[in-house]
Formats: structure tokens, C-alpha cells, sequence
């Protein structure tokens, strides 16, 4: 299965839950948000949502900003 | 001074809130943070490069002050709003400085954007902090959709040319009953204390410290900058006149005359 | 701050000295010195008219600041030089804030009897406080017979009109090497912040606070208007652009398009 | 013996000092200074300095002042 | 001057355009259309209250200028676009100086219902001077509709205030690509050249001439002030700069020293 | 117009002198001297260095204007006043540009060597035309002396910063009853317009116009900004107030109300 | 028949056109504009165009306006 | 005889007068001056001021100044 994160293919074998995918790119949850497929994932489905072939997620995080 | 500026509810104890963007490390922009006794700090989201993006979270947790999410970047109000809405997830807030940009070499706001935005989320919710030009008419409709507040610019964002129209700003400051924060254009301290004399209820900035030379120490002069011009607004400065007042009487000045001094002192 | 104002060999923690008149009452001057930090305050010489003129001194002891005698209502230079004399023997010090008047409804200073009369009390032993225009010609003739400041005008004695002409003080700034110190004009807090980020040493005023609706708030303001003021040019202003300087990255901006925006967002 | 104190005449019978004349006007000598016939008279010279006949004496003191 | 403002193809020769609202009298209204040399004047629609509205058509027709038909006290698109078509029909011209105001305190355009009217009236195929405010987005996006120039304020309608950001103005002239004319807020004759000194295509002016001790005189005076702003800008102004540049040379000063001379002249 | 300035006893129709230096060539110079509609230009005087120098003066013959010799480069009164004598053999005239300078990088005249010059000349018989800087006493000391005008600055020698302080300028019209004559510091045409709406007789410009892009070009602009700003002054203009007031009446507004209008209309 | 025209009832017997009414009210045609019921009338319609009981006309003319 | 002219050596045999060293260095007399030792000498008495050895001439005319 072939998603794209951030704009880069990136491949899993099996289910992957958003969760999961957020665990392997950040060291903590903390000042972290979720889109997927253009639309904000809330914090509290990111444990029960499944990935599928295609998806689009982007994945951001805290920086410095006026 | 116990004079708190209330937005959405929240008390703040200062009227300055500072934005993170521009500084050269953590470590100057944490120590101007302190400097600046702000309660409020600005941050902006961005795709994730690295496992620990956390570092700039641990600065605003040691500082204590609260986040306030940005949309920084965005042209549409449709994207703005996503933003907005990855920004709550992110640091659990529903607060949010709405900026709609209508063009990158001005960085000026996109009125018709950025009200859609701003009506957007109040429905969803937000207190939403719009960054707006200085049209005293776009403040007004900002405010009548349910802005938690109104920050018109003084001038170009990073532009440091401090505030070109004040006229605008104390008309804005008239015709809102919400509260009013200076938001971009600030370049030095005297800057600031203008906005503050002007009406404003706070001052928003970001390169003015995080760009100076001495980060810390303009942090420290923008503290003192808020607070004199707060407390000078409601001093009751005197009023300007072409001509010039005594402050000393001429009643009782001594004949002193002379050999050496002309008529004239008499 | 630990950045001291040393004039004549002395050094001033508060780079704010204070006029004394135009105050309501003994007790509201009190409030204003107390509030303001000063150091100095101008007092002037008057005809006695009753046993006991000392309440202004009992203040001026009690508060600790030193006296700066001024020459007010001169309009020679035989008549200042008097009257500073008058003030050594009054007060016991040398130091004298040298007034002399070329025009009752300006109150502007004579250039031609002001250094005549600085020319006479520098030789006389005094440390001489000149009163000038804001001229940067006659500042360094000041300076070179011997001024231990220069203290250029902003605007007109009382007129509230701030700092009308910038650049004069920064070319004063530049062209001489002794202390200067903006002396009247100033209206409110930013025009205080202002002198210091032109590069001044430090700032006299009477009217803006004595006259203020609440003294001791705007005495206050002023306290915080010169620390900020110093502190900001020292920590090194971000220059002024035309065009705007964005504070936040565009790199990393997620890609959030959907079926509510237009595209525009790419 | 007629003076003129702060261009108010002024008579006295028999010899007055500067210092004397001080003492009569002001409770205390903080904060003033004398002017004699246009010239300031150091303080040290008040006690020894007596006033003649048409003298002009000028007693200033401290008032506010910017 | 041979320098024609062409606006939606028609080429006018003076960059004047006179508002008529303010005149005393009609007779003093002609005499100032006549010396401001002006080609078109603008006209606003009322109910008709006596059988002979026509005086002022007939001085119209003497003086052969241009009527421009406003939508002045419009506050919504919806009647903006109905009064721009009364205009059309009483004036037989799809010209429209379209005014949507926000506010009736500062007569501020409203930037909403602004833009949704110029579209609406482009689209029905009227030449559109929109009235606007100095925001440089909003001055685009008016382009962008196809309006025939943009005419941003200096400062509020028959407020005298002149220029206040002449930074906006020089902005809005770089980023659109059809005539600006400065609309609102002149006072006098320097004003009206410094617009023109700032880029602006051409200048409206109303309450300035017709409302000044002299409107006659104003009206020739502001004749020449829009010509002598054109031609500085064309003509390419000296650089500013903080200090002097001799206009006379060195090389080649005699020497004059003698005994009432101190040296220097060397 | 029909509104000459009078000096010394003499008329002159055109409010504007010329200076001559910066000119890049003698023909640039004599079609700026046509296109300015001057009376009188400014020459200095150097060491002869070739056998015909008197090129400058055929020019002058053939526009007809009059001669105003300088003291350029003069830093003490006693050169001056030599130069001035100069002056007066080289073109049998009275008239004299006194300048005394007190410093070479601001070109600021020295108000002390000024004063003395200009006595000493009045005394010799000269119709002395004083370059002062823009302080009111010293303007109304030159006036005293028996000068025939008095020449403030706007801003130093050719740096085209304009009218830095109008306040002054504006009180040196009230003080003294002879003709002030703006000098130093004109950058482009609106420069020119203000100094006379603020009161002054006539401009005395040279760099703007010499070092101009389009010398020519400059010289018409400036002809018509003078013209303008004197008509302007002259007609009254309209007061300057914070906020808008309605060229257009509201009366008669017509009733539109309909399904596209949302009843704000009424 | 009664009419509306610049907001005051106006009544007539039998069939009036606008360009009647606009003839009654001005001496000539030029500068004025006429709406029925909130829309703006082409003035080539108005000798066409016939008014109806209720009808409310506007009829406006050039007014100095800057 | 060895006088200075602007500064620079000039040397004539027998005398002569300002009038005639004029003369030598421009070709008409408008608008030039002269000063003597610094002291400015009046066009009239040119023709009848001759030169001494040391004399120090200036000898300016006409340039562009502001």
C-alpha cells in the first residue's frame, strides 16, 4: 500500500492507522495536526483511521512564526 | 499594572504579544520572550522534517506563556480555515490569528478573503484574532461577525516603517468596542507607545525583536515602550499648541539691571 | 539600568530630569518627582514674597534629587549671567540650565546672547546647561566654549508639539561629544521614546508632565518612555523597507487543497 | 535710612546688615540670594555688608520653574 | 501639455476631474470649472424637486466638459448599481463614478459590497471609476474586474487632510496597470501635486476648490499644481538625502585672508 | 498674475530665483533659466581660469534676468563680506546671496558670523539677501539689521529633503515684515508649493531644478508649483478636519428598495 | 388611479404614461431618470410604458454632487 | 618684478597696472573682480593701481553657483 505523506510516496505493508503513522515521524504527539486527504483529521480519530492506497496526508508541526 | 487586556474571556497581564518568527535561535528567542514579559506568543505550522519539532514547544512551556496558532501563508479563506482548524488540533487551542494575504510582496491582507475566514470560524467556534489592513470599515465588519478582536497594521509586516496612518487607527479604535492590537509594522519603541497613545489595547511584533541586533534587550525596551504609552493614554497628555506656554511665571523676575545688560530686561 | 548620564564629572542613574513648574500644588510635584525617578529637577528664582519659600526645597530634600537653577525669563545675556549667579548663591551649585529668550510668544532661545552668556559662566566656573534651538551650527559652538550638555529644543516650550525636526537632533547627536539632552517640546510618551532613539542622552521636561491630567501616571510613562527609548537604540533597530519582510517561512507549507478553495492556495 | 527691597522702599533707623535684612524676610536662608545695586552678593559677604541710604536689594528664592 | 489621460479610450488633456458638490452657486461653479481647466466634471442624481433641474446641464453644456455620474449615499451594491443606471439613462453615458460608502461619519468606502458592484456594473458595460480606499489589494482586485481606473483616497471626503500614506498610493500605482487618480481628501495645492508626484494618473477634487474662500483662484491653482506634479515626475527629482550637497564648487575660492579674517578661509 | 514681489525696491514678476550651480552644461542651464520664467539667478565668483569666462554671462544677457551674487563657500564674516564686495565690482550691482557657512557637511550657515556679515553690508550699502537657517529669532535679527529678506531653509544645500520644519517657516512669516524667500532644500515641485502656501514670498531653488533628470522639465514644474502654491494660499483653503465631510448632499435620495437590496438603502 | 412618485400619492384618471408624468413634472427630458417599482426604466420605453394603480415612480434629476 | 596671481608666480619687467594684467588674462573686463593684498580694489582705480613686487592678486569672475 502506497500513501503519500507530505507530499512523498511512502509504502507499508498492512493496515496502518494515522496514529501509528504520526508515532513513526514524531518522537511525541505534542503540537502535531493531521490532514488527510485535505481535511483536518481530528486528534481523537487519529488512533481508529486506517490509511488506504492513495491517501494524502500531511503531517505538520510547531515552527516559528509571526 | 493591574490593567488586564481581556480577549475571548482570558485575561492577559501584558499588552504585548510577541511573534516567534525571525529569531536566529531558541535560545534568543526564549530569552526574548522573557524580556518581553509577554503572555501570548504566535507560532505557525508547517510540515513536520524532524522527530522532535518539540523543541519550540518546550520553550513556550518553560516561559508559560499561551500559544496563540497562526495562518501564516495562506491566500484563500478556505485554506486559511483548514489551518485554523489543524492549528486547534495541534496545541488544543481555539484561539487563532487569522491572516489572509492578498499579495507576497506586501504581505497585506485580502479584505474579502479574510472576513469570509473570519465568519467562518466563529461558526466553528474559533476566538479568532484577525490580522486586517488599517480600513476602519473592514475593522468594523471584522467585529460584527464575532471577532475576538481587531489587529489592524501599522505597516507592512517586517516592514519596521512603524505606523503611517494614525488617523485610521484612532478612528478603528472608535468605531469597535472589541479590543484593538497593532499587528505588524512596528520597528522601534517609540513605535509602540505611539500605537498604545493612539487607543490601541495591545501591540502584536515579531522582527522589531527578533530582528534587532539585540533581540533581549529591544524585547525589553518594547516592555517598557507598551506600559508608557498604556499609561500616558490615560495620563491626559496636554494639548498640542503652535506656540509655546511658560512653564515658569514671569511674576516677580528681579531688576537686575546693569552696566552690562541692555533695556530689555526690565 | 546600570548605563549612567554623567554631566560635569557627575553620574545621573535617571536619564530624565524634570521640570519643576507648572505643577497644581507642592504635593502633586512631590507625586511626579517621586514617580518620574528623577534625578534632577529645574528650579527657578523669584522675588520672596512670603517667610516661608522653602516648601519646594523641603520636596526637593526630601525626594533626594539635585537642583538644576535656571535663568528663565532672561532676555540678555548680562541678565542670565546675573541670575545664574543669583542661583550658586540660592542653591550652592555651580550647574545652571541656561535660558535666554529671544521672543515671548515662542520663548525661543537668542542664539547670539545664549553663547555670549555660556561663553561668561563657562569661564565663570559654572557647569552650564544651555537651553538652544535645535541648530546643529550653534550646538557645536556651544560645545566648544566649554557647555557640559547641550539640551536642543524638540518644539516651543509648552507646545506639546513633540520632536519637529528629527534629523537636526541626529546631526546634533553626531557633531558633538558632550551629552545632549532634549529639552522642551516633549507632549507624551513616544515623543520621550523617540529623543532617545535619535541618539539622545537624555530628556527635560516640565508642562507634559506637571500639566497632564494625572502628573504622576504620565511622570510614570516617562520613567518607562526614556528607559525604552535608550535601550532601543542601543539594541539596534531592523531597518525600515518599503515592501513587507515576512516573519514566518513559506517552506513546509502544507498542500490542503479540497473542494472548498479555488486553487490559489498552491 | 530708606532702601529699596524688591522695588518696594523700605526704612530702617541705624545700621542694617544684608544678613539682617535677610532674617526679617524669610524664615530661613536655605534657597535665597541677594542682589545688591545689580550685582549678587555671595552669601558670605551678607552679615558683613550694611545697607546705605537708596540701596536697591534684590531677595529672590526658589519657586517651580521648567 | 501634450500628455493625454486616456480612460476607457477616451483621451482627456487635463488630469483634473472637478466634483461639483459644494459650490455656492451655480454662477461660482462655472467660473471654477472654467479655471481648472478640467474635461470632466461629476454629477449626482436626486429627486427631482422643481420643473427646471436643468442649470446645471446648461453650465455643463457651456463649459462642453464631460459628465461623470456618481452614486454618491449609496450603502449596498444592489443600489449603487440601480443609481449607476439612473445615470445612464438621465446622462446618456455608461460612465459611473461609483462611491459604495461604509460609513456615514467617514464616508469610507465599504470594500465588500465595493468590488460586488464594480463587478455587476463592468459586466452591464459601464466604464467604472471606482471610488476606493488606499488598500493596494483592493485597488488590484478592482483592476482585475475590469474597472477603467482605480480612484483610491488621501484621506476622507472633504476631510482637507490630504495624503496621509502616500506609501499605499505609490504601491497601488506599481501593481495595477490602469490610470489611478487620487480621489478625496485634498486641501490645497501641494497636496494635489504630491499625488501626482506619487504616480497618480490624474486627480478629483471637489470640496477643495468649491468650498474654499476663492474657488476661482483654487480652481487655477489647482490647474497648476496637477501640471507642475506631472511634470516633476516625469522630470526625475533630485535623491533625498540626509546631508548637503554644494551647489557651488570649492575649486577656486580666492584667498582673502586679512586682519579682520581668522584663518578658516583658508 | 498680476502680483509682483517687490525687494530692495524692485519688482520682480516671478516668485522663483534660480540658482545656477549643478547645471551639467551653459545650455541646459539657460533653457532652465527660460523654461523657470525667472527674474534674477545666483552666480558665484572663483580665480579666473581662462581667458573668456564670461560665457555664463552671455547667457544671462540674453534671458534677461538679473544678477544675485553669492558668498559661496564663506565660513567668517570678514570673507564675506569681501566676496560680497567682489561681487558688487564684478556686476555693478548692490544685490548679495549672503552665505556664511559654519560647517562643510551640513552647509548650515553659522548664525553668529551671519549676523555680523550682514551688518557690516547693510551698512556698506547692500541690499542683503541672507541665507539663514529656520530660526524665528535670528530671522527677525536679520530682519532688524536692515536686510531686504530673509532666505530660511527648508533642509540643508541640496539634499531635497523638502520642508522638514513647516511650524518655523510659518512663524518667521508672522514675525518679521520683510520678504522671506524659501532657500535650500526644494526636492520636486510640491516641495515648492507648500513653502508658498505656508506664506513665503518666492523659492530660491538651484540643485532641483540643475541636477533634475530633465532640468527643463523641472524648471516648468517648479514655475507652475510656485504659481500654485501663491493662488492656493491666497484662495482660502478649506479647514483640515479628522473625519469626512458629504460633497453630495443626502436630500432627495431616491427610494430603490427592491429583492437585490437588502434595506440598508432607506 | 393613485400613485406613488418620489414617495407623495398622486392621482390621475384614465392611462398615463411615464413620459407623461415626466413631462408634467420637468420642463425637458434631459438629465433626469425614472424607476417603476425599484427598477430603472430605459428612457426608450418610457412613452410605452404605462402607469398602474399603486405604481411607485421615481424621478430623479442632476443635482451638484462630488 | 615677481608678484602672485591666483596663488601662482607672475613675473614683468618695469611696471604695471592691475588694469593691464586684467587685460592679459581675460578677454573683456565684465564680470570680473579683483582684490589687492586682500583687499577688494574698485574697477575705477584698476588703470591707476600699478603692481609692486609681492603683490598679491585674486583676479575671480563669474562661475555657476547655487
Amino acid at each position: 500500500m502506497t500513501i503519500e505523506l507530505n507530499g512523498q510516496p511512502r509504502s507499508f505493508d498492512g493496515p496502518v492507522t494515522i496514529g501509528a503513522l504520526v508515532d513513526t515521524e514524531v518522537a511525541d504527539r505534542r503540537g502535531v495536526a493531521v490532514a488527510v486527504d485535505g481535511d483536518v483529521l481530528p486528534r481523537s480519530s487519529w488512533d481508529t483511521t486506517t490509511l488506504h492506497d492513495g491517501t494524502k496526508v500531511e503531517l505538520v508541526g510547531a515552527v516559528q512564526g509571526g | 499594572m493591574n490593567d488586564p487586556l481581556t480577549i475571548g474571556g482570558t485575561a492577559l497581564s501584558s499588552r504585548l504579544v510577541l511573534g516567534t518568527g525571525g529569531a536566529s535561535s531558541i535560545d534568543v528567542l526564549e530569552r526574548a520572550i522573557i524580556a518581553s514579559g509577554t503572555d501570548v506568543v504566535t507560532v505557525a505550522l508547517r510540515r513536520v522534517t524532524d522527530r522532535r519539532p518539540g523543541s519550540l514547544l518546550d520553550v513556550i512551556e518553560r516561559t508559560g506563556v499561551r500559544i496563540l496558532p497562526n495562518t501564516a501563508g495562506c491566500y484563500t479563506a478556505g485554506e486559511a480555515v483548514k489551518v485554523a482548524r489543524l492549528g486547534r488540533e495541534a496545541f488544543e487551542t481555539d484561539w487563532v490569528k487569522l491572516e489572509v494575504i492578498g499579495d507576497e510582496r506586501t504581505l497585506l491582507p485580502d479584505p474579502i478573503e479574510l472576513l469570509d475566514a473570519a465568519e467562518q470560524l466563529v461558526d466553528d467556534g474559533f476566538t479568532v484574532w484577525p490580522y486586517t489592513n488599517d480600513d476602519p470599515i473592514l475593522a468594523t465588519r471584522l467585529a460584527s461577525v464575532g471577532c475576538a478582536a481587531v489587529m489592524p497594521l501599522g505597516s507592512p509586516i517586517g516592514s519596521g516603517m512603524g505606523i503611517r496612518n494614525p488617523y485610521n487607527l484612532a478612528i478603528i479604535r472608535e468605531q469597535v468596542d472589541i479590543p484593538v492590537i497593532l499587528d505588524a509594522g512596528i520597528g522601534t519603541a517609540s513605535d509602540a507607545a505611539l500605537a498604545m497613545e493612539l487607543g490601541c489595547d495591545g501591540v502584536l511584533l515579531a522582527s522589531a525583536v527578533t530582528r534587532a541586533r539585540d533581540p533581549e534587550a529591544m524585547a525589553t525596551a518594547m516592555r517598557h515602550a507598551v506600559v508608557a504609552g498604556r499609561l500616558a493614554r490615560d495620563a491626559g497628555r496636554i494639548p498640542r499648541r503652535l506656540y509655546a506656554e511658560a512653564s515658569t511665571t514671569d511674576d516677580g523676575r528681579p531688576d537686575l539691571l546693569g552696566p552690562d545688560t541692555d533695556g530689555r530686561a526690565g
